[in-house]
């Protein structure tokens, strides 16, 4: 840590040098990663925690306390960041605007998170995650001038911050209980207060981590960040709601089942509503910031599989569940950032990220491209790719529910098993028009068609993190002994007990298996081939001989059948210039699906109250006479009211 | 004897209070309050007659008392006035008759409220404090309902004449420095307040706050 | 020995089966249709032949026929075909990597038809995606349901030995079956989904989406599909003949069954029309609400 | 010590009405100032002992709001060097010797153990900060100066009015009474309950006048919105907390009488009204400057909340009593540049000051952070505190709620409001500013100030807190 707060100092004082200040800043993270990783591995592998205590005079005993749920989040935060910050040196040197505050920003919040991960009392943690939304807030407004990005981050920052009052009045209310700001484990609570500070803990919690309804602020951060910063936003920041959510669980202790039901519906909702909202979209960044809360979603479903499962004496489902919930944390920050990575790199070498605007790609950027389908098909949960391990494991516990809960548990786990099947569904779909319309095909502009690979020092980052995508979907052997302490943490019994161990090592093999049979038939397919040389051609049209770019299926397109079916969650808006003779010079549709939350209780509400807050200021007085009459007024009704 | 001259004083200040309510003089408005101040200032001797000697600090109370708000502080009210060319208070924000209905309604509210009040101690005269804050309720009315500055500053030292009479229940409470502080502190108020009024009249040319409204939000 | 046994009938058998589905519908029509065997002369002819790739294709366009059977393989090894014939690879949760393994050939094909930068198979490609995406929640609550009857997460334990289950959850059994037909007519891009026969590209699903491919690839494809169908087939024919017998007898049960639903196939793809495409989404909606109700039934019986 | 501490200031005040060049006066303003600041300073080491028989000593809370006061005092007068030098030419006689009695006033009142005293030394820091609210001589500073002083000596009356009731609440049977502090705290139970309970509401709302407690705040944004913002900035930090300090002697009496909880209602519903009318007109607010006194009737609020929750409550007060000066410090001087810079102190009359002037930027965005209680500020650890007493003494979940949810509103409308002024586009693009190191010099240093105290406070405070903050618990 101490590396990384040097390194923030340096590449602040080195602001006006811009390669060198990144290059520090870089250089800070992958110091952190070789200083924190190792104990953090040592804790997940053989459990244990390690703890740092110190006394502050107002606030009594603090600490840093790395158990193996925070290392389990300090991993891949140490990996990711460094990727993302090694990235970022290219990457913002190729704009034009002042990078110090990027480069200490990055490191800075990295040591944000890190504290937030560690932080073995309220204040520390209070602080840390505090600052974190300060420096996220610092580092998305890189690009201050435009007005979009001002009003996402002042959406982000309020958003959040008004969250975080949630928080603070969950941590004053268990420090009370507690009597002390130190984190205890299990408070023994009324089943009442622990309802109540599991609620607030999921306002607090959820809307950072960006689950519906308060998902809002994501989808209009993350597109205007550079894209680097998107990644650690969505791969690394929203998880921190992820962990304090976990954490909450460990502190507040044992709550009714009814909690975890409410997380496990809040879960299902932001799946399948931020999968929907993700499909209909039409910027590639805003696409995958829906899925950030789509994979939230999934997320959280285990979370509150795990927490219903514990209410329930059932810690074997809470285990896989909890299993499930960590795995896909990492594997979504995996795959995120992976993706948001190509995707910024798409939109330098293009100048534009709007999906109907790009395709082709992966000629001009084949390494970004085939990046970018990797991570496509981890996040859709495909086998042998990590994505798919998680989710297995979600699904699994899923169904375990369903044998052993109280009949209402069975029903709503039924009801997500079968909501997280049609999220499979419209992911695949989603990343289908993604990946399709932006690499494949043909270009649809001449800036598509001007595209130039990313440089190496952005390419590399991508490839690592696309082959540990696919190396964790072959790793759950191993998966299995470094989930083992966080889950036991949670759940109270060793993964290894439950039928997760078979399902693990079972798919790693089968994935492995997959790769062997499809390298296979690739083989006979190339000796087949051989004989016969391959023939280059146009794309047959169906007789049509005049193909142009242009004529091509459009992402919009793709994805409107599905947006019809869902059109009464979606509510999309229409904007026809209707044909109104033969040969007309303009013909335009354009749909687009603002967010129904945005567009129904936020705006209204803001707009409302700004009304009525406008309405209190015109009652202001102006002159002194009324100001006195003020302290008057007040005067008598206060004698009248305590003396009367 | 005595209660009686304590009661006419104490009385005669209350009338006073109520007489500047109605005046739309600035000139007569000063008046009325200095002649309150007098009778004011009169009253510590009167208490302290009625308990037989008259003590050192009575005396110094009532000198000063009479040397900085009888005389000095009508002194440049007055001077703040000559600047002036409107002296008279033409449109109140609240109108003279109702002024002095609420004015009365005040003086019956004030009555109502010194008897929540028990003193621990008998006072001197049971008047003083209903009429300490009957001052209080028409100096707080006077500065409410008026537009000249000037009668705004009257209202802000009839209020003041209003505390002075309940800092008399207890006199040794405050030793004479303080005292002597605190009146200073009040003539130094108004004589801030006058060089304001002055540079008010100066600017906008006139003494009206009523016009005084251009801060806002 | 079993194991082989198992692997034979997988590679083997699944080509039939389009063969019998045409010659019931011909012989529905009156004709006399193409041999019984005819995909495997198809699959043979093209292997042989040279391939035609677009200027436009990638990687991924070559890949997409290789994935996609490579991931219908494997997922046949998940599955059992009978008492005796337990599956290759069994664990609990195989049911979910089954589901996947399709999905993941799914997108595989549908990247590469993506790649061409044709609007036909871009269409079918959308279409292709809709349907699978709403068809997944029927597919999922069938297996949720029959997990929950038979409190096993696993195709080898679900798909054998379910006589007594029968007994118990007929009715819901029963609706299971009708959603998995369903289900297994939509992914096939059978009749009243899609219609394979259809001359006017507008209207395809899944063919169109192939168009570009040639040679190898599309025997690769051809093969595949018939893999899927057989796979689908599979789970509704254990499911409808829960009958156990020795190894010999079972198989040919298994086979025998198999036909039976090839010929099922081919009556309902004689007696109804194709759907018009927004109709497709209200039946496969309307399968999730059947399997829901069959999973209700289940609970109720569970918990009795 | 003390002695000089307090004569120091009118000393240097009388040599600066002599005829003397203006560059002198500031010399004498910013020596004073500094050796105040050292003299407060040592004061934490050897603490003075009485003075003036007994009518001057410094206790536990006197020393805690007297060396913020010193601290800003010292700032601003470097400040002033930069500040005045780019501001109209206009002799400076009225106006440093204005600035020095009201910190020897500040500095009385702080260190007074007799509430008449404390009176008079806050009537008199009243009265002499209007020369400096009109210091620019404007007609709208005008207006504000006489509305100040009007509302403040209607205010320091009802405060005055409180003191004498207080002294006859303490009447004893054989006719004395007193109006010393340790005398009012020993008399405990024995003060009469109706004229305690007047003279609290009495002493609640003067000196809540004072410090812009709503809704008795109206003189605030006007003058803090006309006086020259390093002027609207010492108010806020200094002169506020002193009249805090009125309050907290008022509670502190209460509490020993047992009538802790009376105070304690009046106490919340008045810091909540105050925040609630923070809220509404910091919400779209036009003006920076205006918007920042908002931001002082907030934290003011703020303080009286806290001071409703007894011990714990009172240790967060107190704790943000020294941060809210240091940020007043920060913004109020901030916003001094750039109304310099920009020539207006309208909201959408600035964009982009981290481009063009980026120090002064900065500085906004720190003040911001810091003034809506993140870390790792002071008031994020108070608020919190603060947050925490309400939660744990209060008999309902109530007023916590309330008081997180205005702050949260309030958060929303600072950011709005002051985000886009510090980042933005500056276009048409002017080239960068340099400013004059006195004039980023002080907030810097209340800034790094407010870090430190956000990371760790000294354990001498820490400890000076805790035994201040153990006042207020009664007996």
């Amino acid at each position: 840590m101490a590396a990384l707060a040097a390194a923030a100092v340096l590449s602040a004082v080195l602001a006006s040098r811009r390669a060198l200040a990144l290059a520090v800043s870089a250089g800070g993270c992958l110091a952190a990663l070789a200083l924190a990783a190792p104990p953090a591995v040592q804790v997940l592998l053989g459990g244990g925690t390690r703890t740092l205590t110190w006394t502050n005079p107002v606030l009594g005993q603090q600490a840093l306390v790395l158990d193996p749920l925070a290392a389990w989040f300090v991993v891949p935060t140490l990996f990711i960041s460094t990727g993302c910050a090694v990235y970022g040196v290219r990457y913002l040197l190729a704009g034009d605007r002042p990078v110090g505050m990027q480069a200490a920003g990055t490191n800075l919040i990295v040591l944000a998170l890190l504290t937030v991960f560690l932080a073995g009392d309220a204040i520390l943690f209070l602080a840390a995650w505090e600052l974190m939304t300060i420096f996220a807030f610092l580092l998305l407004t890189h690009e201050h001038d435009r007005a979009e990005v001002r009003r996402a981050g002042l959406l982000y920052l309020v958003l959040t911050h008004a969250a975080t009052s949630c928080l603070l009045a969950m941590f004053a209310l268990l420090s009370i209980h507690n009597g002390s700001l130190r984190f205890g484990t299990g408070a023994a609570l009324s089943p009442g207060a622990a309802s109540a500070l599991f609620t607030l803990a999921v306002i607090g919690f959820g809307c950072k981590a960006g689950a519906w309804p308060l998902h809002i602020w994501l989808p209009a951060a993350h597109p205007v960040a550079p894209s680097q910063i998107s990644a650690l936003l969505s791969g690394l920041v929203i998880k921190t709601g992820i962990y304090g959510l976990l954490r909450a669980t460990l502190l507040i202790g044992r709550v009714p089942m009814t909690c975890g039901a409410v997380l496990l519906g809040i879960g299902v909702a932001s799946a399948v509503l931020g999968v929907l909202a993700a499909l209909a979209q039409h910027e590639l960044k805003r696409l995958l910031a829906y899925h950030s809360i789509e994979n939230i979603g999934i997320i959280l479903i285990g979370a509150g599989l795990g927490s219903m499962a514990l209410a329930a004496g059932r810690p074997a489902v809470a285990a896989i569940a909890f299993a499930g919930a960590l795995l896909h944390v990492v594997n979504h920050a995996l795959f995120k950032s992976l993706l948001f990575l190509s995707a910024g790199a798409v939109g330098r070498a293009c100048r534009t990220l709007q999906i109907d605007r790009l395709g082709g790609v992966l000629r001009a950027m084949p390494r970004t491209g085939t990046s970018f389908v990797i991570g496509a098909a981890a996040i859709c949960g495909l086998p042998p790719l990590n994505g798919f391990v998680s989710e297995f494991l979600v699904y699994m516990a899923l169904l375990a529910a369903c044998a052993v809960f109280p009949v209402a548990g069975q029903a709503e786990a039924v009801f997500a098993f079968a909501a997280l099947a049609c999220v499979g569904g419209l992911a695949a779909a989603c990343f289908a028009k993604a990946s399709g319309a932006v690499f494949l095909g043909a270009p649809r502009t001449p800036a598509a068609s001007d595209a130039r690979e990313a440089p190496g020092a952005m390419v590399g980052p991508m490839l690592a993190l696309a082959a540990t995508c696919v190396i964790a979907g072959l790793s759950g052997p191993w998966l299995l002994r470094v989930l083992d302490a966080p889950v036991q943490q949670l759940g109270g019994v060793s993964l290894a007990a439950t039928p997760a161990r078979q399902g693990l090592i079972a798919t790693a093999a089968l994935g492995a298996a997959l790769i062997a049979i499809a390298g296979a038939i690739a083989l006979i397919r190339r000796g087949l081939l051989h004989r016969q040389p391959a023939e280059s051609s146009v794309t047959w049209a169906c007789g049509y001989a005049a193909v142009t770019p242009s004529m091509q299926y459009t992402a919009s397109s793709f994805a409107r059948p599905l947006i019809a079916v869902f059109r009464g969650v979606l509510l999309p808006q229409r904007r026809q210039i209707a044909a109104v003779a033969p040969f007309a010079a303009t013909v335009a549709v354009e749909e687009h699906s603002p967010d129904p939350v945005e567009r129904f209780a936020l705006d209204p509400a803001l707009r409302g109250s700004g009304v009525g807050l406008a309405l209190l200021r015109r009652a202001q007085p102006t002159r002194v006479q009324s100001y006195v009459l003020a302290i008057f007024v007040a005067l008598i009704a206060l004698l009248w009211w305590r003396l009367g | 004897m005595t209660n009686v001259a304590l009661d006419i004083a104490l009385v005669l200040a209350l009338v006073l209070g109520v007489a500047s309510l109605g005046t739309s003089r600035l000139g007569a408005a000063i008046r009325y309050f200095s002649m309150q101040a007098a009778c004011v200032a009169m009253v510590p001797l009167l208490i302290e007659t009625r308990s037989g000697e008259l003590s050192v600090h009575a005396w110094i109370l009532f000198v000063a008392t009479m040397v900085l708000k009888v005389s000095g502080v009508p002194y440049f009210l007055n001077r703040s006035l000559r600047e002036a060319s409107v002296r008279t208070e033409i449109e109140p924000l609240i109108g003279f008759g109702t002024t002095l209905a609420i004015g009365a309604g005040l003086v019956a509210l004030s009555f109502g409220l010194a008897r929540q009040l028990p003193l621990p101690q008998k006072p001197a005269s049971d008047l003083l404090i209903p009429i300490a804050f009957s001052l209080l309720m028409i100096g707080l009315l006077l500065i409410v309902s008026r537009t000249k500055a000037v009668t705004q500053v009257v209202g802000y030292l009839i209020m003041e004449n209003g505390i002075f009479l309940f800092g008399l229940i207890l006199i040794d409470v405050f030793p004479y420095l303080i005292e002597i502080g605190v009146l200073l502190d009040l003539f130094v108020a108004v004589f801030v307040m006058g060089i304001v009024i002055f540079h008010i009249n100066r600017a906008f040319d006139h003494i009206d706050s009523h016009q005084l409204d251009s801060l806002k939000d | 020995m079993r194991t082989a046994l198992h692997l034979a009938i997988l590679l083997l058998f699944p080509p039939l089966l389009p063969g019998v589905i045409n010659r019931v519908k011909a012989a529905f029509a009156g004709r006399r249709g193409p041999p019984v065997l005819q995909l495997y002369f198809d699959l043979w002819k093209l292997l042989r032949k040279g391939a035609v790739y677009s200027v436009t294709t990638t990687w991924i366009f070559r890949a997409g026929p290789v994935v996609t059977l490579a991931a219908l393989l494997v997922a046949a090894l998940l599955l059992p075909f009978g008492g005796g014939l337990p599956a290759p690879a069994a664990f609990p949760g195989d049911v979910v990597l089954f589901a996947y393994l399709l999905g993941a050939g799914r997108f595989a094909t549908v990247l590469a038809a993506l790649d061409t930068g044709s609007s036909f198979e871009g269409m079918g490609a959308s279409r292709e995606v809709t349907f699978a995406a709403l068809a997944e929640p029927a597919l999922f609550l069938s297996i949720a349901g029959l997990a929950l009857a038979r409190g096993t997460l696993s195709w080898t334990a679900m798909l054998s030995g379910q006589m007594p289950a029968w007994h118990l959850y007929g009715p819901a059994f029963a609706m299971l079956i009708g959603a998995l037909i369903l289900v297994a007519l939509a992914e096939n891009s059978r009749i009243p989904f899609d219609d394979p026969n259809t001359h006017l590209e507008l209207t395809m699903v899944h063919e169109v989406m192939v168009l570009d491919h040639s040679g190898p690839d599309f025997a690769l494809i051809l093969y595949g599909a018939s893999i899927k169908l057989f796979l689908l087939g599979a789970i509704i024919v254990r499911l409808a003949f829960p009958f156990e017998a020795s190894i010999r007898a079972h198989v040919a049960l298994f086979l025998a069954g198999m036909i039976v639903f090839a010929v099922v196939v081919g009556l309902v793809e004689s007696t109804f029309a194709r759907l018009r495409m927004n109709r497709i989404p209200q039946i496969l909606i309307a399968a999730s609400v059947f399997a829901a109700l069959a999973m209700a039934v289940i609970l109720i019986r569970v918990n009795a | 010590m003390l002695a000089t501490l307090l004569l120091l200031p009118p000393i240097a005040a009388a040599l600066s009405l002599a005829k003397i060049s203006d560059r002198l006066r500031l010399q004498i303003f910013r020596t004073t100032a500094f050796a105040h600041l050292a003299l407060s300073i040592a004061l934490w080491v050897r603490p003075g002992g009485e003075l003036f028989g007994g009518f001057v000593s410094l206790d536990a809370v006197g020393l805690l709001i007297l060396s913020p006061t010193s601290a800003l005092f010292a700032g601003v007068s470097v400040y002033l060097g930069g500040y005045l030098a780019r501001a109209e030419r206009r002799s400076h006689r009225i106006f440093i010797a204005s600035l020095l009695v009201l910190e020897g006033a500040l500095s009385l009142a702080c260190a007074s153990q007799h509430l008449g005293l404390f009176w008079v030394a806050l009537e008199t820091s009243t009265l002499v900060s209007a020369p400096l609210i009109y210091f620019h001589h404007t007609g709208r500073a005008l207006e504000a100066t006489w509305k100040y002083l009007i509302v403040g000596s209607v205010g320091i009356a009802l405060a005055l009015l409180g003191t004498v009731f207080l002294a006859i609440a303490a009447t004893n049977p054989s006719g004395g009474s007193t109006l010393w502090i340790r005398d009012l705290m020993a008399a405990g139970s024995h003060l009469s309950k109706p004229w305690l309970h007047a003279a609290f509401v009495l002493l609640l709302m003067g000196y809540g006048t004072k410090m812009g407690l709503a809704p008795m705040h109206a003189w605030k944004p006007d003058a803090y919105g006309e006086a020259p913002p390093p002027i609207a900035g010492l108010m806020a930090g200094t002169f506020t907390n002193c009249a805090f300090l009125g309050v907290l002697r008022a509670t502190q009496i209460c509490a020993h009488a047992g009538e802790a909880k009376f105070a304690s209602s009046l106490l919340i519903l008045l810091g909540l009204v105050s925040l609630a009318v923070a809220a509404v007109f910091i919400v779209g607010q036009a003006d920076y400057r205006r918007l920042l006194a908002y931001a002082s009737v907030e934290q003011m609020g703020v303080l009286v909340f806290g001071l409703g929750f007894g011990v714990l409550g009172a240790q967060g007060s107190l704790l943000h009593v020294l941060n809210n000066a240091l940020n007043k410090g920060i913004l109020f001087l901030a916003a001094g540049n750039l109304l310099q810079l920009y020539g207006t102190s309208a909201i959408s009359g600035v964009a982009g000051a981290l481009r063009r002037t980026p120090a002064t930027g900065a500085l906004l965005l720190v003040g911001l952070f810091a003034a809506v209680g993140l870390p790792p500020f002071g008031l994020f650890i108070s608020e919190f505190m603060i947050l925490r007493a309400a939660l744990a003494g209060g008999a309902s979940a109530w007023p916590a709620g309330l008081y997180l949810a205005l702050l949260a509103v309030i958060f929303l409308g600072m950011c709005v409001a002051i985000l886009p002024m510090a980042q933005g586009d500056d276009s048409p693009r002017e080239a960068r500013v340099a400013e004059p190191l006195s004039t980023l010099l002080p907030p810097l240093a209340f800034a790094a100030a407010a870090l430190l105290l956000g990371v760790y406070v000294p354990p001498p405070m820490a400890r000076l807190i805790d035994s201040a903050a153990r006042q207020m618990g009664g007996g």
